[in-house]
């Protein structure tokens, strides 16, 4: 016992690893004090386009830290490639999601500061959960993603359904994070370590620890808090409603991004902390996602509403990814992560053309607004198709590959079943799919009479007030459904960038 | 290491995408010069093909995708020498055939037609499992857009409907074919999709089973055969007319084709295990197609059924397991698709005379003003129904010799399809061409336009009939030589 | 005192939370229902932390309660918002969303 | 050897280049042109026929057998088809019948359709028949041989339906059309069994490896061998495949005699004497063929005593003396039965060609009920006529007396049971006497009808309106019907010809084979035939005398019988019709046969297409396979959005419950 060693040796803290949440929790801040200046021009212009550059340097920083594999603030936080690569989707989602809502109602309602913090605070959240190597700061990570969400649901205050969603959003939200964190705490008494490195560790000795029902119930609960947040069936239901009734960018980031952070969290649980007790997650979990991917993919079926639609497809998506949760391999985690990033891809094209029709058409977001668009709108209907196709996993669309990829993955670790139940679910998925396609190429455009634009029997679903239908010419708009559709057939034909990304995160983890 | 399959794969595209940008009244005339470029090309290779040899020839081969294992692998045989082939005529025929009328939006028509012939010539290339799956569900998406947008009156729940089912075979395929590469592999690393190395790598019987039958239905459906045909009177009904030629045409020898380079070489026990039920299917297809064809009065639903019989052939031929059988198939492939084509363009003009109407019982008569495109017909008639001294009845002839010498019984009753298949051929002929002149009828002849795509059809059909041995020398070294199927050689009484 | 009977306490008090949310129909007292279960939780944390008698649990417990503390006010937030629209304060009566 | 190569490959070819030739320039050729061509294209054929005769002849007995190959047709993986022609002595005996009846067809036809509108059409698809007939006969190799097989086929079919507008002309095309493809397929199978185990498509290679390959009465080799005959009955009309040859009188009178008379029906006959040494390997086949060319000769001859339509009863006097010919050669009467195909070919051509006469004076009235007196009126055609039954009758000298009576003898020689056979064989010829001068009394004696008056004025009798003498229905005017006037032999001075020639071969056809004075045939054949155990027999004298004295007898016998019947006491016909009630019936149903195969082949296919047509395609295709699956999934979806009630509380308690169960599976677990 020397001096030395009596001295108080604080947590070192490296910063640079840090850098991207900083960066983000900073701009929330930023965003946050901006939005109460008076000039309008510097809150609907100035706010966005800080938070937009906040994100892209945080997803710079991200991508200067790549190779970096280091525990940060005391072994809370993760530093690798996974977590960099989840961070770098996460913020595109966010820029993306702040060019959809640039001239959407929603921020105008919600004060643009508040937004476009919470927006922020959000990501903040989700880069934490995917990072965290701990019980605390996953469940910190967790709500930090969640509760900005519920809030941003209901942004749209003047319309109801807006705030039915977010407040349906919060309970059953709620709901879903105390069990979770009931599990945690079974976790923890079961294994008496909250960090992820002390469970395996105690999950390696322990032959008989495997079979003790505190952990298992444990692991039971968790599964149904991440299984919520993944909106895997049976824990789905609130997808669909939430979805349709969040403002359509917001519904496009919880898409894919909450989605991201989730199965980033899964992973890291999964494959790091509970990998010894594989044997005991893994068949109920394959048991889950072949019920959802059923259940996603039927329930989307005669869906008019195209959000709807696509909370149901991103049910069956999650279905698919889980997939490759079950089989607890390397190849499984690389998989699920590449089909995040096409998913990502793939649903915001779909998305930006759905805000773009909400404020061009009537119709809102229902299916009859694509009608014609093909011969209307080429640049909105390619987009759009390619995502469908891509969805439905057609061939030289990214889709396709991710699809390859997971049934590679479940087939060579024997899940041949759960491939072939992939495969069933994507043959329903095409009668819907199509179903879209059809409308944008094949059914002709019945001409809306100018004054059904501000009829007031118009769906109150048609993307908010009044000047929602003045707002035309939405470049942004426009221009991230081409990039990501451009994207989505991009990954289609050279997957190899993405595939080398993903091989790094797959190592990062370092199983098998 | 060679770039010509290559070109020759994505020419058609390359002008597809030309005639997008060219305006809409050039877009026809870019398409027919890609499509006759392309045709030019492929007559090149027929010409340059090495007949001596067995083996695959021009063949291209870089990685494309190494951790999935997948590499951008092409070759030419003996097995697809003539498929790619009639490819590239009867798309350059097509094109003709469309560049001469008019539809609303061309460049976008021409540019999925120019699609889709990359996709057909990409899965007839394709020398690597992955890479065919991809250009074999490639296939669908142009005909999807050309059905839909071009077809008929019902045409969006028919193509929806052809496209779900053929594409539920195209993804059980997928299944299969990943399982294929990873059972193979002997671990993550060093995984292949490229035939050849497949081919070195049997499966284990049980999984050869499941996946022999995944890849049975994917190729069932796209033929399509009894009972699996459910997709095809919608969809023949309601597809532009070149297209639904080069559906009929093409699109189901690729999937014939598929038996021969896929199921053959890489799952012989499985093969040899579901001999006997791909033959009885065979048989049921060309029974019951025969019977629909001469039972239904729709010229085009006719000549669909027509078609599910004489596919019922070729399988028959692929599943005798010895070299006449395939060198049957392969050879009636060709045939059919090579005679069905201008069938298809000849019951389009009868139906321009017939006031429209696609019903034979509109229709009679027509013979007498229009002496030309009779005796087109009533020759396309008499290939159809393989007379012999048509290259069908050569096909035929190998295929029902093949099936003879394995399983005498199922040859002795596929024969009677010959006679039924004579009956609903004449019938049709009869029908349109001969008896009274039909009430909305009026008798034109060939005109100049039509005739420049029917009659080298026609003389080509005559050209293969005088001398079909200039098909059969140049697939025989690769059904019969050592680079043969391993389950061709393993069947008794096959060969001399 | 046998760890068994913290975990049966915070047992019931967890389902009587859970059903709570599942019988009431005011979103106010269904808040209050989540807030039953999460201090469910830790309970069970805090009895953990003193069986294993390291702090990881404790310091796990008060984060939960600020984060809870964050949910209600959102959950206030949200329901005022409802009731300046106008809208009925029972969770029976939002069924716009379906189907 | 390559000047008979040539003359051969010049038979075969030149009526082809007449297709061609015609087909492509015949309207543009004036007037009659598109026939003299076609004519000239025959004439040259029937030169170099006999160009390949003379240098056949020059070569030795034992090498007159050349094969001529063209190029490799399909010769791959074991299968050895090449274009390849036989020269040998039966070929050439047939490319002689067979160019040479043919030139003097084409050569009636020209006045004969004359004022048809298909007439350049008529001369194009003549020629590519006789292009398919010289085919068949020269084939060296299977395939060639089915090649030609189908085309005759093909050429019959189209000219049958010559006059398309005609519902019964398209209807009796089909009818022989699928009959024919159904005996193709007969000869493929037939010839994959002999192919299976001889492993050549070459004829010669076959006929030397069967020696070794089969062992006498192999099984495999009966069938194939009564495969072969599938294929050579559905050809030559013979039972059971013989219903299309009546209805195969819808064609231009020319056509029936040419295809339906003359040449086609006979390729039968030509198979079995080709495959002599198979069918000499495999008796029990042979035999089979022996009965049922019996069977035929009687039951032709008993129908063509009943029925009343001239054509008809020619057509089935055809089928019934192509009996007699199939008998021969199955019984090993190889000589005997070719020679009386050549003289059938003769007289039976003359037959055809005088009643289309007749039947152009009639106005396209073909019912012999309608007919009579007819003596002065047509006195050349009478005596074609004449002479053409006297020969089918089989009245010494006329040819066809010394080829039936050839043919009776040799079977009879054979012993054994074929003394039924030769018994049998003497009844139809006496059945043949009858419904030949049945024909002749009813048609030139007896009161003149009314045309016949008209045409003694020298007025040819037109019909005002065009009926189609089988259904009645109106000719549709602007194609399709025989022509607005028509043609008799006694105004078109080459139909004359056409006729006198023949009459001529008629009479003294017979002469190069008089039992004991002459073998021209025997001799010439010899070296194709070199092989076979039955063709050196010599029946005894006493036998051969006999022979000879039963057949005059009978034959005139006959004709006594039909003279008494139809000229001596008229109405007598009436009464023994009436006696015989029953028994005409049959006889003029035609055995009731049509219906027979309506019942078992024609019925059950059509109802099989209309059942998978409306119920297997809706019900199971559609219904279950299709409707099945989506229903099912059309459920689940159902039931999934129902689940989304949209009740918060609902969902918790989904959730608390999917909680409960997986907490509970844990617990199981552990």
């Amino acid at each position: 016992m020397t001096i030395a060693a009596a001295k108080i040796v604080g947590p070192e803290i490296d910063w640079a690893g840090l850098s991207p949440l900083v960066a983000v929790f900073g701009g929330a801040l930023v965003v946050l004090l901006l939005g109460l200046a008076r000039s309008r021009a510097l809150r609907e212009i100035v706010v966005p386009a800080l938070s937009i550059l906040t994100l892209v340097v945080a997803a710079g920083l991200s991508a200067w830290q790549w190779g970096e594999r280091t525990d940060l603030i005391a072994g809370a936080l993760r530093l690798d490639e996974l977590t960099l690569i989840l961070t770098v989707l996460f913020c595109v989602a966010g820029v993306s999601a702040i060019l959809l809502s640039w001239r959407h109602v929603a921020p105008r309602e919600a004060a643009h500061g508040e937004y476009h913090a919470l927006l922020l605070t959000s990501i903040a959240g989700m880069i934490v959960l995917v990072a965290a190597q701990n019980l605390v700061t996953v469940f910190l990570g967790l709500e930090l993603l969640s509760i900005p969400l519920y809030v941003l649901c209901a942004t749209e205050m003047r319309r109801a359904s807006s705030l039915e969603s977010g407040l349906k959003y919060l309970v059953v939200g709620s709901l879903g994070s105390a069990t979770f964190l009931y599990g945690l705490a079974f976790l923890y008494g079961a294994t008496g370590a909250t960090d992820f490195g002390d469970i395996a560790a105690a999950l390696r000795g322990g032959g008989d620890l495997l079979t003790d029902p505190l952990l298992l119930t444990g692991i039971g609960l968790t599964i149904v808090g991440l299984a919520f947040k993944s909106s895997v069936a049976p824990f789905h239901q609130w997808t669909p409603d939430v979805y349709e009734g969040a403002p359509t960018p917001i519904t496009a980031f919880m898409a894919v991004a909450t989605k991201a952070a989730a199965f980033g969290v899964m992973l890291r649980l999964f494959d790091v902390a509970l990998i010894d007790a594989s044997v005991d997650w893994a068949p109920p979990l394959a048991v889950l996602a072949a019920v959802t991917i059923v259940v996603g993919n039927v329930g989307a079926l005669g869906q008019s509403s195209l959000k709807r639609l696509l909370a149901y497809s991103s049910v069956a998506q999650a279905g698919y990814m889980l997939a490759g949760v079950v089989v607890a391999s390397r190849l499984g985690l690389q998989a699920t992560v590449f089909y995040l990033a096409v998913y990502l891809v793939m649903n915001l094209a779909a998305f930006a053309v759905i805000v773009a029709r909400e404020h061009e058409t009537p119709y809102g977001d229902d299916i009859a607004s694509l009608n014609g668009l093909g011969a209307s709108r080429p640049l909105l209907a390619w987009p759009m198709t390619i995502a469908m196709l891509a969805l439905a996993g057609f061939p030289a669309t990214a889709g396709f590959i991710g699809k390859f990829y997971l049934i590679d993955a479940t087939v060579s670790n024997g899940y041949t079943w759960l491939a072939v139940f992939i495969v069933v679910g994507s043959m329903i998925s095409l009668a819907y799919y199509l179903r879209v396609i059809a409308a944008i190429w094949m059914t002709p455009d019945e001409q809306i009479a100018p004054a059904a634009l501000t009829s007031p029997d118009r769906p109150v679903l048609a993307g908010g007030s009044d000047e929602a239908t003045a707002l035309r010419g939405q470049g942004e708009v426009v221009a991230v459904a081409v990039v990501f559709g451009a994207l989505t057939l991009l990954l289609g034909i050279v997957p190899s960038p993405l595939f080398d990304v993903v091989r790094d995160a797959g190592a990062a983890v370092g199983l098998l | 290491m060679t770039l010509y399959l290559s070109i020759l794969l994505f020419a058609p595209l390359a002008f597809g995408v030309l005639g997008l940008l060219a305006p809409p009244r050039a877009a026809a005339r870019v398409a027919l010069a890609g499509t006759l470029l392309t045709a030019a090309y492929a007559i090149a290779f027929l010409v340059d093909f090495d007949s001596s040899s067995g083996a695959l020839q021009y063949v291209t081969d870089e990685t494309w995708i190494a951790e999935l294992g997948i590499s951008y692998k092409l070759g030419l045989d003996g097995l697809n020498l003539f498929l790619v082939l009639l490819a590239a005529v009867l798309w350059f025929a097509c094109t003709l055939w469309a560049s001469m009328r008019d539809y609303d939006k061309p460049r976008l028509f021409f540019f999925h037609l120019a699609l889709a012939e990359t996709a057909v010539l990409g899965a007839l290339l394709a020398q690597d499992l992955a890479l065919f799956v991809v250009f074999f569900d490639l296939m669908l998406v142009p005909f999807f857009f050309l059905t839909g947008i071009w077809g008929g009156a019902k045409r969006v729940q028919a193509t929806i409907k052809l496209v779900i089912y053929t594409l539920v075979g195209s993804l059980l395929m997928l299944t299969a074919a990943v399982a294929t590469g990873v059972l193979a592999a002997t671990g993550p690393l060093d995984l292949s999709f490229a035939f050849s190395d497949l081919a070195q790598r049997p499966l284990a019987t049980t999984s050869q089973y499941w996946i022999f039958l995944f890849f049975a239905a994917a190729f069932l459906v796209k033929m399509p055969a009894f009972p699996l045909h459910g997709w095809m009177p919608d969809g023949y009904r309601n597809m532009p007319l070149p297209v639904l030629a080069l559906f009929s045409a093409v699109l189901s020898k690729v999937a014939a084709y598929g038996f021969l380079r896929i199921c053959l070489p890489l799952f012989p026990d499985a093969t040899s295990h579901f001999q006997t039920l791909m033959l009885l299917v065979a048989l049921a297809s060309i029974l019951y197609g025969s019977a629909m064809a001469f039972t239904t009065t729709e010229t085009r639903l006719i000549l669909g059924y027509s078609s599910v019989a004489q596919l019922g052939f070729i399988t028959l031929g692929i599943f005798a397991l010895n070299p006449e059988g395939a060198q049957g198939a392969i050879l009636q492939a060709f045939n059919h698709g090579l005679v069905v084509a201008p069938a298809f363009f000849i019951v389009a003009l009868l139906a321009e005379r017939a006031g429209g109407s696609e019903d034979i019982r509109d229709m009679g008569g027509i013979a007498m003003r229009a002496p030309a495109l009779a005796t087109m017909f009533l020759i396309v008639t008499f290939a159809t129904l393989a007379m012999p001294g048509s290259s069908n009845f050569v096909g035929e002839f190998l295929i029902l010799l093949g099936v003879f010498k394995s399983q005498m019984a199922i040859a002795i009753v596929a024969s009677t399809g010959v006679v039924l298949a004579s009956v609903y051929a004449l019938r049709l002929f009869i029908a349109t061409m001969h008896n009274r002149t039909g009430p909305a009828v009026e008798s034109r002849e060939l005109s100049l336009r039509d005739g420049l795509v029917v009659v080298p059809l026609v003389l080509a059909i005559i050209a293969i009939a005088l001398y079909p041995q200039f098909a059969l020398e140049r697939s025989e070294k690769t059904v019969a030589g050592d680079a043969a199927p391993s389950a061709l050689a393993t069947q008794p009484g096959s060969g001399p | 005192m046998d760890i068994g009977w913290y975990l049966a306490v915070s047992a019931l008090i967890f389902t009587i939370g859970a059903a709570g949310v599942l019988t009431r129909r005011s979103p106010l007292v269904i808040l209050l229902c989540l807030e039953l279960m999460l201090n469910a939780a830790n309970l069970a944390l805090i009895a953990f932390a003193r069986m294993h008698g390291d702090p990881d649990g404790q310091i796990f417990a008060i984060i939960v309660m600020v984060v809870a503390a964050c949910e209600v006010t959102i959950g206030l937030g949200i329901i005022v918002a409802m009731h300046r629209g106008r809208l009925p304060i029972d969770v029976d009566e939002l069924r716009e969303l379906q189907g | 050897m390559t000047s008979l190569k040539i003359f051969a490959w010049l038979t075969l070819l030149a009526p082809l280049a007449g297709t061609i030739a015609i087909g492509l320039l015949g309207r543009r050729l004036p007037g009659r042109g598109a026939g003299y061509l076609g004519t000239a294209a025959l004439a040259l054929s029937f030169a170099s026929a006999i160009g390949a005769l003379v240098s056949l002849q020059g070569l030795g007995e034992e090498e007159r057998q050349v094969v001529a190959v063209a190029w490799d047709y399909a010769n791959t993986v074991g299968v050895d088809a090449q274009l390849s022609l036989l020269v040998d002595p039966l070929s050439v005996f047939m490319i002689l019948v067979v160019s040479g009846v043919s030139m003097l067809i084409h050569l009636y036809s020209i006045g004969y359709l004359d004022s048809d509108r298909g007439y350049v059409r008529f001369f194009a698809y003549l020629n590519y028949f006789v292009f398919s007939m010289l085919l068949l006969v020269l084939a060296g190799n299977f395939l060639v041989l089915i090649i030609g097989w189908a085309f005759v086929g093909a050429a019959s079919y189209m000219l049958i339906s010559f006059w398309y507008r005609r519902g019964t002309a398209t209807r009796a095309g089909i009818k022989a059309f699928v009959i024919n493809v159904l005996g193709d397929v007969g000869l493929v199978l037939g010839t994959f069994f002999i192919f299976k185990h001889v492993g050549t498509l070459d004829l010669l290679g076959t006929f030397e490896r069967s020696k070794e390959a089969f062992e006498p009465g192999n099984a495999d080799l009966t069938a194939g061998c009564i495969l072969l005959l599938v294929g050579a009955c559905a050809k030559s009309a013979q039972i059971p495949l013989h219903t299309w040859l009546p209805d195969a009188m819808e064609g231009p009178t020319p056509v029936s005699a040419l295809i339906h008379a003359a040449t086609m029906v006979t390729a039968g006959v030509y198979l079995v004497a080709r495959m002599h040494p198979l069918f000499e390997l495999a008796p029990t086949a042979a035999d089979v063929g022996a009965i049922i060319g019996c069977l035929t000769l009687l039951v032709a001859g008993t129908i063509a005593i009943a029925v009343t339509d001239l054509k008809r009863v020619i057509a089935y006097s055809t089928m019934s003396q192509i009996g007699y010919m199939f008998m021969a050669v199955s019984a090993g009467a190889y000589a005997a039965g070719l020679f009386h195909l050549m003289t059938h070919a003769f007289f039976k051509a003359l037959l055809f060609m005088a009643a289309g006469s007749l039947i152009a004076a009639m106005a396209g009235q073909q019912d012999l009920d309608k007919m009579g007196g007819f003596r002065r009126a047509l006195p050349f055609t009478y005596g074609c006529f004449a002479i053409g039954g006297l020969a089918l009758a089989g009245v010494p000298p006329f040819s066809g007396f010394f080829s039936k009576d050839e043919i009776l003898l040799l079977i009879g020689d054979r012993g054994g049971w074929y003394w039924i056979l030769y018994v049998a064989g003497y009844v139809g010829a006496f059945l043949t006497g009858i419904y030949t001068f049945r024909m002749i009394f009813r048609a030139f004696f007896g009161e003149p009808v009314p045309e016949a008056r008209e045409l003694e004025q020298g007025h040819l009798h037109h019909a005002e309106v065009h009926t189609n003498p089988a259904t009645g229905e109106v000719e549709d005017t602007d194609v399709g019907f025989p022509g607005p006037d028509h043609h008799i032999a006694e105004r078109e001075p080459s139909m004359k010809l056409a006729m006198g020639t023949l009459a001529l071969l008629a009479v003294v056809g017979g002469f190069l084979q008089i039992p004991k004075v002459t073998h021209v045939i025997d001799h010439f054949l010899e070296p194709t035939f070199h092989d076979s155990a039955l063709y050196e027999r010599h029946p005894s004298d006493g036998m051969l005398a006999f022979g000879l004295v039963l057949g005059t007898v009978v034959a005139l016998a006959g004709i006594a019988i039909a003279y008494y019947v139809w000229v001596a006491n008229p109405g007598l016909s009436a009464r023994v019709r009436s006696r015989l009630a029953a028994l005409h019936t049959v006889f003029v149903n035609k055995w009731f046969f049509d219906e027979l195969i309506d019942a078992l082949v024609v019925r059950p296919s059509r109802w099989f297409g209309s059942f998978a047509q409306q119920t297997f395609e809706r019900v199971v295709v559609n219904g279950v396979l299709v409707g099945g699956t989506t229903g099912v999934v059309k459920a689940g979806s159902s039931a999934v959005r129902a689940a989304q009630t949209g009740f918060l509380r609902y969902y918790a308690a989904l959730i608390v419950l999917g909680m409960v169960v997986i907490g509970f599976y844990f617990l199981m677990a552990a």
